[in-house]
C-alpha cells in the first residue's frame, strides 16, 4: 500500500516534470510569436496559469481556515498554511514575471497601475500571514488567529479589486489569442496547476509530519491510573 | 537588453523559483525521514508495546 | 430588538466610563496622532507639503496607527481580572459584547480624528471648503470598516503574548484596500472635483457591510476568555 | 471511537421517570490544549443541591473543567449537559442559572464596587440592581466601600466582591475555582459561610481546592482528578483525608 502511494507520488512529479518541460519547449519552438508585442509576450503563458493558480491556492487557504473555524481539527490549519506558502511563492513569481513584461513592453520595472497594485496587495496580505504565524507561540492560538485571517483575506480580494479600479489605469487590454496561442496557453496551464497541486500535498505532508510527532496520542483515556468507580451520593 | 532576453529570463526565474521550492521540499522530507527513524531507535528500544508511533510514515 | 440594544450600550457605556474616568487610551492616541502629522509633515518637505493631497494619506497613517491603539486598550480593559470571562459567562449574545466593543472603538477614533485632522489640515494646507461632507462620509466609512477588523483580532490576539506588533501586523494589511479606497476617492473628489456621488462611495459600503458581517459571524468562534 | 454528542446523553437523564435531571451531567469529557489532553475521558453526574469539591495537584485539570463546566470554551470531545440542556449551544437561559468565582476576579479595577456589581445585574436583567447591588454588598461586608475603586481593594476585599458579583443573579449553580487562595483566615471563613450558606439553600456548589482537610469539612463529596482524569469519587463520610491525600500526591 505504502510502496504504491510512493510510486503514484514518483509518477506524478516524473509527468508534472516533463510536461512542464514539453510545454516550454512548445512555447519558444513551435507557437507563434505575436504581432504587437513580440517575443516577449511568451511570458504571457506563464504569467496567466500562474496568476489563476496564485487564486486557486488562496482559495484553498479560505477553506482549510472555514474547516479549521467549524471543527477545530489541526490539520485544517496545517492545509491552509502550506497551501499559504504555495500562494506566495506563486504570487511572487507573477509579480516578478510582470515585472519583466512590464519592463520590456513600456520600459518601466513598476507603475501603480491597479492589476499591478492588485497583485502587490495580495501578495502582501499572504506574506502578512506567513509572517504573523510564527509570532504566536500557543499551537491553537496560533491556528485561530491565522484561520480568521485566511477568511478575511480572502474575502479582501474581491475588495481590493474593486478599491484599485479606483485608480487611473494604463493596462493594456485584452490581447486576441490565435488558435495555437490557446493551445500553448492550455498546455501550459496544465503542468503549473499539476505543481502547484503538487506542492501544497508536498509540504502539507511535511507539516503533518511535524504536527504528529508533537502531539499526544489521539486517545485521551488515562491508561497509568486505575479509574475507581463512582461512590453512588444521592 | 532585447524582447527575447526579457523572455528567456521571465522562464528562468519561474522555473528557479517553483522547482527550486519543489526540490527544499524534497529534501527537508529526505531529512525528516532520516531523523524519525534515528528518533524512534533511539526512544523505542527493541519490544516496547507501549510504542504508539512505531511506523516513520507519518500518515 | 431594543433589549439587545440595551445590552451592546451597557457593555460601550462601561468601556466609555472607564476611559472617561482615566483618560489613559484618549490622551497616549492623539499625542501619537499629532507626532505621526508633524513628522511626515517635515519628512515629506515644503514641496509635498504643498500639494495638500498629502494630507489624507499622513492622515489615514495617524488613524492606523492610533486606531489599532485603541482597539488593544479596550481590549486589554477585558482581559484585566478576567473582566472578559465575566461578560462571557453573562447571558447575552456574543454579537453584543462584538457590537459594543465595536462603538466603544469607533468613539475613541471619532474623537482621535476630531483633533488630529485639522491638525493635519492647517499644517497641509489641504482644502476641505470643496467637500467638507463627502470628507466626513469617506472618512466615516472608513473608519467602519477598520474598526470592524481591528476590533474582532484585537479579541482573537490579546490573548497571545506579543500583543504589540502582532496586531498591527494583522490589521494593517487586511486594511489596505480600504486606505487606498479612501484616499482615491479624496484624489477624486479635492483633486479632480467629481462630486460625491460618482466617487464610488459603494465600495466602501460594500467593504464595511462585508467586514461588518464575516466579524460578527467569527467573533463567536474565537472569543476565549 | 465514536464521538458522543450532548444530545446522546439526553435520554440517560430522562431515563428514570420522576427523578430531575442532573445539574450537571459530563460524559467523557475530554479536552486537548495544543499537544496535550489535559481532561481524560470524565464522565460525572452532580446532582442537584449536592456540594462538591474538586481535589487535586497543580495542573490536575481542575481549572480547565471548571471553566468548561461554565460553558467558556468548549470540550475537545464529549459530551455535557447542564440542568438538562446541552451545553454545546447554550442558550442566555441555560448561562443565567449559572455563576462562577474564577481564578482571577472578573471585574473591572477602573470602576467602584458598586458599578461593578450594577453593570453584571444589568446584564442579567437582575430586577432593581442597584438595590441588589447594595444588598449584596452588605452580605459580603463591604457596604462602607461601595463607592470605592475596586483597584484600592486588597485581595480578600476583591474576593468577596466577586463572590457577590457571581451572586448577584441568584445563581442555581455556583462554580468557585479556588474561591480561598490567599485570602486571611477571617476571610475564608467568611467565604466558606457564604458557600455553605448557598448550599443550605438548595443550590448546586462545585468549587475546586487543594487543601484536603477543608475540603472534607465543607463538601459532601470529594472527586479527586490527577493528569486531567478522575481518580476517586466518594462521599465525604466514607473519606479518609490520609488516603485521599495520597490520591491527590499520586
Amino acid at each position: 500500500m505504502n510502496t504504491l502511494k510512493k510510486k503514484i507520488w514518483t509518477a506524478y512529479w516524473l509527468a508534472t516534470a516533463a510536461m512542464f518541460a514539453a510545454a516550454v519547449a512548445m512555447v519558444f519552438a513551435w507557437t507563434p510569436t505575436e504581432a504587437t508585442m513580440g517575443t516577449v509576450q511568451k511570458v504571457f503563458y506563464l504569467h496567466m496559469p500562474v496568476a489563476i493558480n496564485t487564486f486557486l491556492a488562496c482559495m484553498v487557504t479560505f477553506i482549510a481556515s472555514i474547516g479549521y473555524l467549524w471543527q477545530r481539527r489541526q490539520v485544517w490549519d496545517d492545509l491552509a498554511a502550506s497551501s499559504a506558502k504555495v500562494a506566495v511563492l506563486l504570487c511572487s513569481i507573477v509579480l516578478l514575471t510582470g515585472m519583466i513584461w512590464g519592463h520590456s513592453a513600456w520600459g518601466q520595472w513598476w507603475t501603480w497601475s491597479p492589476r499591478l497594485t492588485f497583485s502587490l496587495v495580495l501578495w502582501l496580505l499572504y506574506v502578512a500571514y506567513l509572517v504573523i504565524r510564527p509570532s504566536i507561540e500557543s499551537r491553537q492560538r496560533r491556528a485561530l488567529v491565522s484561520s480568521v485571517y485566511g477568511v478575511v483575506a480572502f474575502l479582501d480580494v474581491p475588495l481590493v479589486y474593486l478599491s484599485v479600479k479606483l485608480m487611473p489605469d494604463i493596462h493594456p487590454s485584452s490581447i486576441a489569442l490565435a488558435p495555437e496561442m490557446k493551445l500553448t496557453l492550455l498546455s501550459c496551464f496544465v503542468p503549473v496547476t499539476m505543481l502547484a497541486a503538487g506542492l501544497i500535498a508536498a509540504r502539507f505532508h511535511l507539516q503533518r509530519a511535524e504536527t504528529l510527532s508533537m502531539q499526544e496520542a489521539d486517545d485521551p483515556s488515562l491508561d497509568v491510573i486505575p479509574v475507581r468507580p463512582a461512590g453512588g451520593l444521592t | 537588453m532585447s524582447a527575447t532576453t526579457h523572455a528567456v529570463a521571465a522562464y528562468a526565474v519561474t522555473i528557479l523559483l517553483l522547482w527550486g521550492y519543489a526540490a527544499t521540499l524534497w529534501l527537508s522530507a529526505r531529512r525528516q525521514k532520516t531523523n524519525d527513524n534515528q528518533d524512534n531507535a533511539g526512544k523505542y528500544p527493541q519490544g516496547n508495546p507501549g510504542s504508539n508511533r512505531g511506523g516513520s510514515d507519518p500518515s | 430588538m431594543t433589549k439587545v440594544l440595551r445590552q451592546i450600550a451597557l457593555v460601550s457605556g462601561k468601556d466609555l466610563r472607564i476611559e472617561a474616568r482615566s483618560r489613559q487610551t484618549l490622551g497616549l492616541v492623539v499625542v501619537l496622532g499629532v507626532l505621526i502629522v508633524v513628522v511626515l509633515g517635515l519628512g515629506l518637505g515644503p514641496q509635498q507639503v504643498a500639494s495638500g493631497m498629502a494630507a489624507t494619506a499622513v492622515l489615514w497613517v495617524a488613524y492606523l496607527f492610533g486606531g489599532v491603539l485603541c482597539f488593544e486598550k479596550t481590549m486589554a480593559v477585558e482581559r484585566h481580572d478576567g473582566a472578559l470571562a465575566g461578560l462571557m459567562l453573562a447571558p447575552i449574545d456574543r454579537g453584543v459584547i462584538y457590537a459594543g466593543k465595536l462603538i466603544s472603538n469607533l468613539a475613541l477614533m471619532v474623537a482621535l480624528a476630531l483633533v488630529v485632522t485639522p491638525v493635519a489640515v492647517v499644517m497641509f494646507g489641504f482644502d476641505l471648503s470643496a467637500s467638507p461632507f463627502g470628507f466626513a462620509a469617506i472618512m466615516a466609512g472608513g473608519f467602519v470598516g477598520f474598526a470592524a477588523v481591528g476590533t474582532l483580532f484585537a479579541a482573537a490576539v490579546s490573548s497571545t503574548r506579543l500583543q504589540g506588533g502582532l496586531l498591527a501586523m494583522v490589521v494593517f494589511p487586511l486594511s489596505l484596500p480600504l486606505v487606498i479606497a479612501s484616499t482615491q476617492m479624496m484624489a477624486r473628489l479635492f483633486g479632480e472635483g467629481e462630486p460625491l456621488g460618482s466617487v464610488g462611495l459603494t465600495v466602501l459600503i460594500a467593504f464595511d457591510a462585508v467586514y461588518l458581517v464575516v466579524s460578527w459571524l467569527v467573533f463567536e468562534l474565537i472569543l476565549e476568555p | 471511537m465514536t464521538a458522543i454528542t450532548a444530545e446522546s446523553i439526553m435520554p440517560l437523564a430522562d431515563a428514570v421517570p420522576g427523578t430531575a435531571s442532573p445539574a450537571v451531567a459530563m460524559r467523557r469529557l475530554s479536552k486537548r490544549y495544543d499537544e496535550r489532553w489535559v481532561l481524560r475521558d470524565i464522565t460525572l453526574d452532580v446532582p442537584m443541591g449536592s456540594y462538591l469539591a474538586l481535589l487535586g495537584a497543580n495542573g490536575a485539570g481542575k481549572s480547565t473543567l471548571l471553566h468548561t463546566l461554565a460553558m467558556l470554551s468548549p470540550a475537545t470531545r464529549g459530551g455535557l449537559c447542564l440542568f438538562g440542556e446541552s451545553a454545546a449551544r447554550p442558550s442566555p437561559a441555560l448561562r443565567a442559572r449559572l455563576g462562577m468565582i474564577g481564578h482571577q476576579p472578573m471585574l473591572y479595577r477602573d470602576l467602584s464596587a458598586a458599578e461593578n456589581l450594577i453593570f453584571f445585574g444589568k446584564l442579567y436583567d437582575v430586577s432593581r440592581p442597584k438595590q441588589r447591588a447594595l444588598d449584596m454588598l452588605e452580605r459580603v461586608g463591604l457596604a462602607d466601600r461601595a463607592q470605592s475603586v475596586v483597584k484600592t481593594f486588597s485581595r480578600g476585599m476583591t474576593q468577596r466582591l466577586s463572590i457577590a458579583r457571581a451572586l448577584m443573579h441568584a445563581p442555581e449553580l455556583l462554580l468557585a475555582d479556588e474561591p480561598f487562595s490567599g485570602l486571611d483566615v477571617p476571610s475564608v471563613r467568611a467565604v466558606s459561610a457564604l458557600l455553605s450558606e448557598l448550599h443550605a439553600d438548595g443550590k448546586t456548589v462545585i468549587l475546586t481546592n487543594h487543601d484536603v482537610r477543608q475540603s472534607l469539612e465543607l463538601a459532601q463529596r470529594v472527586v479527586v482528578l490527577r493528569q486531567g482524569g478522575v481518580v476517586s469519587d466518594r462521599p465525604v463520610l466514607d473519606a479518609d483525608a490520609e488516603e485521599v491525600t495520597r490520591e491527590v500526591i499520586g
